[in-house]
């Protein structure tokens, strides 16, 4: 049976190709496209110059206007970032920072998204504000829920029952899946290896990880065997990571509009070895869930030092086994290079 | 991120008054200029004085304490700015070591990271 | 209505008299037997020296079923340590691990203990290792859950699935109210401010800290605000500290077996300002629990640098609003000194 | 905890070959010896060199060495040890600034704490 979940892609996932100017948006928007990943979603500021301090042409959003209709492909979430700390030493305020979100609700409503991110160190209280604007633009700003945060957290506990009191249906929460980091990441480790761990203290915290021990054992236990710098730091991604509990996301279903594929590494077998999409499709599925499910590539940062990532591969392989999971017929596949 | 590409390779230059090279925000989007809090340059192991560097884009020059309250311009993602050192007399032809470390104020982050690229470079004679 | 739930006393709960030779064992049990927490749990080498290295005289073990049957209390629990640390740069082998808590498992049986506390740090292998002869005589051991952990954390979980896969009615749970802190303890602060943090900072921490702020967040705008010392210290607490949801507990209650009762402080009018025990009770209600809470005073080192504790009538205030809660018709009381 | 009771009040003397005075492990349970870690006594300012330190309970004495390889005894809750410190001649009669560190090897904490007294004393003349 084929789900009611749908593919799509976030454009972070080509961050490496964009910066060096490797790939335009075309391009993107074309793999996407070829890939069956209907769902573009963008971080405003990486895909539109000027955004937000200076602006954006017109010519740069009817040229995405026109990119997404050409390829068949549906606006998902312009991620907004809010830099409450622009002014140096002092916050930005309470005013200005809901005057902010409503200026990322028109740039969301003029790219034709249903939903905005936003980080969740912004405040319930600012999110709560713009609100009545979001539902007025049919925007909704959802929280994105990202490790070291999770649904037991009582930060996210306490927004979402901030959301809930508002009655606003504008709030909602977007999952990033990096949260339910079921093994420590095989690229992880090769990048902490490179930078001088020895083996068998990466091989320890791996398996500590595994046996999900609290991170300042391990941290202690590395000082104990001798580790330093690197090793320490290895330890330390502990402190940020876990294996939170898929089924968490069940409370806050209706609350759920989109979600974040991360992702550090899909083998040629089409596996990520750390992060267990076959028990969160399952649980999505369960949840009746049935938005899209945007492929998220985070490993560039950990192989760029020792290989030129190569995101559209990575980006296939995940989308091949969302497909499979998804029960889709089809194999979503690149055209040959013309 | 992009740690290696922060420095256009092949970008060393003498100027009137020191020397450039372009250079790329190590980030995975842009950040508006109050929130760049230091660039750090040093060149063969000499570090340039923050009030001797200059930023450039789009044709707009600033000093790094002036973009400190910079709100209405950006360091867009993988823009290529104009970093100038002014150093009398730039630098003699041939290879260089250059070093940029840039140090963001990144609202949602519980710190404040720097990175840093170093690039062996040859000026042209 | 009456519940079926019991009170108890842990013994730590007066170390500052105990350390000091201010209450002897006797005085502790009469204590407890006066309020009506007939349940006595004690911390075996505090009660008893010589545990575990030295061995107990048997003249103190028939002390304490003297004393226990003298005022009509019941043993619950025996926390033990295992201080897998005992060799200095190796770890005590499995095996002598397994036989260390043997050791326990039968100097709680001749306490006529029903539980024994396992620290959260003690491998769920070992345990598991040693729960046939816990089965043997007749005593579980319960591995207490203590901030920072929780019932939500990957440990837990994990540990919680291993126990349940080896099928032993032995193995099971202590949670630790302390996790359930829903605000930064007055007591905490007021002995950071002693130590010197401005008091802007501490109305900043205790604020973060009910608006859920994650704990890094606190750390770094602490700096922000120019604190050292002592005040990162306080913003530092809140890394190993949350408002973890009692609610949790209800996945795991035919494995909870006993409570710790923990608190800070107990006002003159009978509320513990930190730890919801309200909401506390009210879930162990409705999961069925029917053991005691133990009443664990940890205000003591909080205070001793400004005053002399009295952990007495801080238990006494405990008491006082346990049976309320429990709605139980008499109020707790101590005798009057003879 | 129990900070302010590590040093037991009234109990310093001169002993033969230096001196001694009461004092406790700062915690809510004992601890076997070989998990003591360290013992630092400082009197006026002056750190007494470890191999000069000498704990005693119930009539054995250990060095502070001996005792990491002690499996078989404890330093109990609460009990009074005789702590000596190896200085010859002792300490002049009146007023003492006392202080005694203690480092414990904790199994369950993912540090080592060190906890700290510091006592004004009176040896009597
Ligand atoms: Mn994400
Ligand atoms: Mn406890």
């Amino acid at each position: 049976m084929t789900s009611q979940i749908k593919r799509g892609v976030s454009l972070y996932s080509f961050q490496n190709e964009t910066f060096q100017g490797k790939m335009t948006l075309e391009d993107c928007i074309r793999t996407c496209a070829e890939l069956g990943a209907r769902g573009i979603e963008v971080i405003g500021e990486q895909t539109f110059w000027g955004w937000p301090e200076v602006g954006v042409n017109q010519a740069d959003i009817d040229n995405w206007h026109k990119l997404i209709k050409q390829y068949d492909c549906v606006p998902v979430s312009h991620d907004y970032m809010l830099d409450y700390k622009r002014y140096k030493g002092r916050p930005m305020p309470f005013e200005e920072q809901v005057a902010s979100v409503r200026k990322d609700i028109d740039f969301g409503a003029a790219l034709g998204m249903p939903f905005i991110r936003s980080l969740v160190s912004i405040a319930p209280e600012v999110l709560i504000a713009a609100a009545p604007y979001a539902e007025e633009k049919g925007i909704k700003l959802l929280t994105e829920v990202h490790a070291p945060l999770h649904f037991d957290h009582p930060w996210i506990i306490r927004m979402a029952e901030m959301f809930q009191k508002s009655g606003s249906p504008a709030l909602g929460f977007l999952p990033d899946m990096g949260m339910f980091l079921d093994k420590f990441p095989p690229v992880w480790r090769a990048k902490f290896e490179r930078m001088g761990v020895p083996v068998h203290i990466a091989d320890y915290i791996v398996k500590a990880y595994e046996d999900r021990v609290l991170s300042e054992y391990v941290i202690l236990e590395v000082q104990n065997m001798g580790g330093v710098g690197p090793a320490i730091a290895m330890a330390e991604t502990l402190r940020h990571n876990a294996a939170f509990e898929p089924k968490r996301m069940l409370d806050y279903m209706p609350m759920i509009h989109n979600i974040h594929g991360k992702f550090y590494e899909m083998t040629a077998d089409y596996v990520e070895p750390s992060i267990p999409y076959d028990k969160i499709v399952a649980v999505l599925s369960q949840g009746g869930y049935d938005g899209y499910i945007c492929s998220e590539y985070e490993g560039n940062r950990w192989i760029e030092d020792a290989e030129e990532p190569d995101s559209v591969e990575q980006v296939r392989r995940q989308q091949v086994m969302l497909a499979r999971l998804l029960g889709e017929p089809e194999t979503p596949a690149l055209k040959a290079a013309a | 991120m992009m740690d290696k590409l922060m420095i256009v390779e092949d970008s060393l230059e003498n100027v009137d008054g020191g020397f450039a090279f372009l250079g790329r925000l190590p980030y995975y989007r842009g950040l508006g200029l109050s929130m760049i809090e230091d660039i750090q340059i040093t060149i063969d192991g000499e570090v340039i004085p923050r009030e001797n560097v200059r930023f450039t884009v789009r044709g707009k020059t600033y000093t790094l304490d002036e973009m400190e309250t910079v709100y209405d311009d950006r360091w867009n993602f993988g823009e290529k700015a104009l970093i100038t050192a002014l150093k009398p007399g730039g630098l003699a032809a041939g290879p260089h070591k250059l070093e940029m470390a840039v140090r963001n104020r990144v609202s949602y982050l519980p710190f404040v990271p720097t990175t840093k690229c170093v690039k062996d470079l040859a000026l042209a004679a």
